[in-house]
């Protein structure tokens, strides 16, 4: 099954590479821009049949090494 | 033009390069032959149009381990104890993408020198780039930077030193270029060959992907041209941790005793890791391609013999000692996969799928390469650059052209770039960045290893010969201002289109001058590297030859002159010839946008006496400041002494263009007044003229001349100087 | 032995920590990230580098080594635990010690000698220190920046002239009991005059006085 | 205008972190995980009010900034 998992930076917390590229989009002119955010989005095919036993193996993953809890939300999006 | 002829020439082969294939096969080639052919006689691997030139070179001394022809040149340094250096450059895979093409140009001189069986322990970065007012450049310049930063750091070896240089001819085409040393105990030199008939090859690293492909004979072969961009399918992607992975492995499996010889995978891939290794053990070898570990599926026997996926190392090992080399690749978590037996005879039989895809003689993939001789003339423009001198008659102010020339990004502070690299690793850097010379230590022993890299494509271009010369000179003072005496050189040709007879003389008279300056040091060139074809829409770069200068101080001095050094109250001295040379010098450059006239030669015997002398000090810790005096002169020279050590200076000449001669074999010292006497002494003693320029104190750079004083705060100086290349990425 | 410096695939600094505590007159090996028994050990450093690669996130995959529980159970029977820059993004990461790392304020790697101050001297890496004494010591990361959303961590060494960003300045955080320390910037770097500052020693000598068998090697 | 911009790596230029993530995986015992690959979805907030004008707008970025062309594809959705 192909799964997406979604990782989003916190807002409280800082973030150097969105803030710079918002900089640079401005220094190129590009002023209409009003925000900006940048998420990791990881594609991932896994073998299974039932979609709820899979998202539980992925939240699993997530758990345990794709996102880090002190910065990171995660929601997974398993596709039919 | 038959589909055969479209097919050869759309791969980089002329025709007739074509016909000696059918020659040697006495049959028209299959396509993985030809793909082998055409990559491994690219200009990139073949050499074809400076192997005849590269002979000129003297590679022989008593210290001399292994020369030109390996992966990278050995050097013995005493105590059972070897130094292998190597320089490559990757400058058209940078212009395509600056990032990847430094990362993966980093990977590449570490494995020549790994290969060799020595722990890489620094290297160094020569980049040159086009005017930074041009955002292409500064996009280029610090992705170059990031790049090498990128891998170096991660791979775990530390970058210490290097070059930036900014000009426009750079602008299409910048210049990327990285040496490697590595430091080994004698009994663990490995060399590139496949060994006895019988010895498995093995093949270590990353699955094989269609990195690359074509990469020697598209990227580094061929000429830019708008359409650069349609060569990206090209790029290769480097990964700093396998590489660390492998080094590791292949250092254990050296230790252990495990292979009778290695060959990286670099440009050609595996046509060159299999028919180098065999023709230099004079052997034939069975490859099962379908033994490849791959990246992705549906690759063509051609497209694997060609593939440049980076971090792969070639093993060869004898049957009994398989088992063990492949738990080693187990342990560090890479990859081993057993692809081919060395023969007795000389053929090289590729299978894929079971089915013969090559039986080629191996050595004539190598050996029987096509030699160019080709034409050379010297460029009719060149008698008339002699001619347009300046006569510098009107005297700037000195204050101001100092602070023009410390603002300059080729001149002022490159902490920008030098501070993304880490230059501690491994706690060998006893003087790093931002000096004239790198000073590493070599634990478990008193010597101290000094590397200094030197080009200057200006000079080159107003006179290759001497050019050539002075950069081997400027390289050699450099090292010894670190208290080490000159020992090896390995050089990275830079040049233009070799099918225009001027670039043929530029790089044959540069070959010459380096040829005959390392004749009377006494040092040889153990190995180095060419680059063609740099040029964009027919305009070639300044000939722009990069000398990588190894030298040894046993001992180690115990406090090595640094520019940070100095204080209040110390004379400062400039030893060497008081001679004026302006042709090419950075203060034309910068203050009158000029490049003419004729630089002034290099003076052998001069020469070897001042790099005596500047050791001599250094070793002897008499002076706190050595610093050989290059672009921007004595004026910008001894700012640099002043912005680092936090201390003004005052200093008058007669003459005020002598602040900002170039004129080769100076240095400029500076003396606690008690070992004035001393150090005097040791210059008659040597015959350098010694000249008292002034003192350090205060906080303004004071310039006094017969004509002309000026004063330049230090605040000022140190501000210019550390902004120059900040301010124009900002 | 007496501290283990684990290596990680992709570790750099340990032959350097090794060297630096041998300087020093402790006693220290280095141990592969796949052994479990850390029971010969009075004491652990995580060394700086690139644990695998940085993939995904700095340290995220080393934390799963199987030596880490271990270095977990060293933590919690208050044996000394020092990490120190990718060591110290590690402990992070598993959480024993509180916050995350997030790439430098300027996006840029940063090598160089910085100025800290000494702000709590309560702990294994300060305890010979005073308060307020300023230390030169090589920087060298690029996710140098420690960010504490829950405010928790104990900021041990702060940043005179924060060069990238961290969350009070910090440059070394601690456990509660102090047993436990990473910091960012590299005092195995700065142990010889001959590479240019000793004032890492005064860290790395506090560290092994409260090695319980090393103290007087 | 809220735009999404996904950016995704060749498929033939090599992704070592993407590698090194499914290994760790496996390590973990998430033996079904057949294939990995890591995106970056940039988020925008843009004036403007024509929805093509935005997309060309945006996909300049992408050419400039936001995506390497040489090392990666950009999609550009432009959410009602
Ligand atoms: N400019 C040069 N000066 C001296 N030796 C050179 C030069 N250019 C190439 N060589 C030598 O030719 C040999 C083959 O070079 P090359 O095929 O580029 O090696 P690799 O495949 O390891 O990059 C090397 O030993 C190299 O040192
Ligand atoms: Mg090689």
């Amino acid at each position: 099954m192909n799964v997406t998992v979604t990782i989003r930076r916190r807002s409280v917390i800082a973030d150097p590479h969105g803030a710079t590229v918002a900089r640079a989009l401005a220094d190129l002119g590009h002023q209409g821009v009003r925000s900006l955010r940048i998420d990791r989005t990881i594609h991932l095919e896994v073998d299974g049949e039932d979609p709820e036993t899979v998202r539980e193996q992925v939240a699993a993953m997530c758990e345990q090494l794709l996102a880090n809890p002190v910065l990171e939300d995660y929601e997974i999006t398993v596709d039919a | 033009m038959s589909e055969q002829a479209a097919i050869h020439r759309a791969l980089g082969m002329t025709d007739d390069e074509y016909d000696s294939v059918i020659g040697i096969l006495g049959r028209t080639p299959r396509p993985a032959e030809l793909a082998m052919y055409s990559v491994m006689w690219s200009e990139h691997c073949s050499y074809k149009s400076s192997r005849s030139h590269l002979g000129r070179f003297p590679t022989e001394a008593p210290w001399v381990v292994v020369g030109p022809g390996e992966n990278a040149g050995v050097v013995d340094l005493g105590d059972g104890w070897l130094a292998a250096l190597r320089i490559e450059s990757h400058n058209h895979p940078s212009f395509v993408e600056p990032y990847e093409g430094a990362a993966t140009g980093v990977g590449g001189i570490l494995r020549d020198v790994f290969t060799m069986g020595a722990r890489p322990i620094a290297l160094w970065d020569q980049i040159r780039f086009g005017p930074l007012d041009v955002p292409k450049n500064r996009f280029l310049f610090s992705g170059v930077v990031a790049g090498i930063a990128g891998y170096g750091n991660a791979v775990g070896v530390p970058t210490v030193g290097g070059e930036v240089a900014f000009d426009e001819c750079y602008s299409g085409n910048p210049l990327v270029n990285v040496m490697c040393l590595g430091i080994m105990r004698r009994d663990q030199l490995v060399l590139g060959t496949a060994g006895e008939a019988g010895s498995v090859a093995v093949l270590l690293g990353k699955p094989t992907g269609r990195d690359g492909i074509g990469g020697a004979s598209v990227l580094a072969s061929a000429s830019f041209d708008e359409e650069a961009g349609a060569k990206r399918p090209s790029v290769q992607v480097g990964d700093p941790f396998e590489e660390k992975k492998l080094i590791e492995a292949c250092l254990e499996l050296y230790e252990r005793g495990l292979v009778v010889g290695v060959q990286d995978l670099g440009a050609a891939g595996l046509s060159c890791a299999t028919s180098e290794p065999a023709a230099r053990a004079g052997m034939g070898m069975d490859v099962e391609l379908d033994a490849v570990h791959v990246r992705e599926s549906g690759m063509s026997a051609a497209e694997l013999l060609t593939s440049e996926s980076q971090e792969r190392m070639m093993a060869f090992v004898e049957p009994s000692k398989v088992e063990d080399v492949l738990a080693v690749a187990d342990k560090w978590e890479i990859d081993g996969r057993v692809v081919g037996t060395v023969t007795a005879g000389d053929t090289l039989r590729i299978r894929h799928n079971g089915e013969l895809v090559a039986e080629v003689p191996a050595a004539s993939l190598s050996e029987a390469a096509p030699r160019y001789d080709r034409p050379m003339a010297e460029p009719t423009w060149l008698a008339a650059v002699w001619e347009q001198t300046l006569d510098h008659s009107e005297v700037p102010d000195l204050a101001e052209a100092t602070l023009a020339l410390l603002d300059d990004p080729s001149i002022g502070s490159a902490e920008w770039a030098y501070q993304q690299y880490d230059h501690m690793l491994f706690l060998n850097t006893v003087v790093g960045p931002g000096h004239d010379g790198s000073l590493l230590r070599v634990r478990g022993t008193d010597k101290g290893l000094a590397v200094s890299t030197d080009g200057n494509g200006r000079l080159c271009y107003l006179d290759p010969y001497r050019g050539g010369e002075r950069l081997v000179y400027e390289a050699a003072l450099n090292v010894a201002v670190t208290g080490a005496l000159p020992m090896a050189v390995v050089d990275n040709l830079n040049f233009g289109n070799p099918e225009k007879p001027e670039v043929m003389w530029q790089f044959r008279q540069c070959i010459e001058g380096i040829s005959a300056a390392c004749e009377h040091l006494g040092i040889p060139v153990v190995g180095g590297n060419v680059s063609f074809y740099n040029e964009t829409d027919g305009v070639d770069i300044h000939p722009t030859p990069v000398v990588g200068l190894l030298g040894m101080a046993d001992p180690i001095p115990a406090v090595a002159p640094r520019l940070d050094a100095g204080s209040e109250g110390e004379e400062v001295w400039v030893f060497g010839p008081e001679s004026i040379d302006l042709a090419g010098s950075a203060f034309e450059r910068v203050i009158h946008d000029h490049l003419g006239g004729r630089p002034a030669t290099a003076t052998p015997e001069m020469a070897v006496a001042v790099i005596a002398l500047a050791a001599r000090l250094a070793a002897d810790g008499l002076t706190p400041v050595l610093h050989d005096i290059s672009d921007g002169g004595i004026a910008v020279g001894i700012s640099e002494i002043c912005i680092r050590s936090q201390v003004g200076a005052d200093v008058s000449v007669e003459d005020w263009r002598l602040l900002y001669s170039e004129a080769p074999h100076r240095f400029i010292a500076t003396v606690a007044a008690a070992n004035v006497a001393e150090v005097t002494r040791l210059a008659a003693d040597t015959g350098v003229a010694a000249l008292r320029i002034g003192t350090l104190g205060g906080d303004h750079i004071v310039f006094r001349t017969a004509v002309r004083t000026n004063d330049l705060a230090l605040a000022d100086a140190g501000s210019a100087y550390a902004a120059a290349i900040p301010r124009r990425l900002a | 032995m007496n501290v283990a410096v684990v290596v990680f695939p992709g570790s750099n600094c340990e032959h350097d920590v090794v060297h630096a505590v041998r300087l020093l007159g402790g006693d220290a090996e280095a141990v592969w990230h796949k052994d479990t028994d850390l029971s010969g050990a009075d004491a652990v450093v995580l060394p700086g580098g690139f644990a695998h690669g940085d993939a995904l996130r700095t340290g995220a995959i080393a934390r799963l080594s199987p030596i880490m529980q271990s270095v977990r159970t060293m933590a919690d029977s208050g044996a000394p635990v020092l990490g120190i820059c990718n060591g110290f993004q590690i402990l992070c990461e598993a959480g024993i010690l509180p916050g995350a790392f997030i790439a430098n304020r300027d996006l840029a790697f940063i090598c160089r000698m910085i100025d800290v101050e000494v702000t709590d001297t309560n702990t294994m890496l300060t305890s010979g220190a005073q308060i307020g004494q300023r230390l030169r010591i090589p920087l060298n990361s690029y996710e140098g920046n420690w960010v504490d959303p829950t405010h928790t961590g104990r900021v041990v060494v702060r940043y005179t002239d924060d060069p990238n960003g961290s969350q009070d300045h910090a440059a070394a955080v601690a456990n509660p009991a102090g047993n436990v320390v990473g910091i960012m910037p590299h005092p195995e770097r700065a142990t010889e005059q001959l590479l240019g500052s000793v004032d890492g020693r005064v860290l790395l000598e506090s560290f092994l006085a409260s090695v319980p068998s090393a103290s007087h090697v």
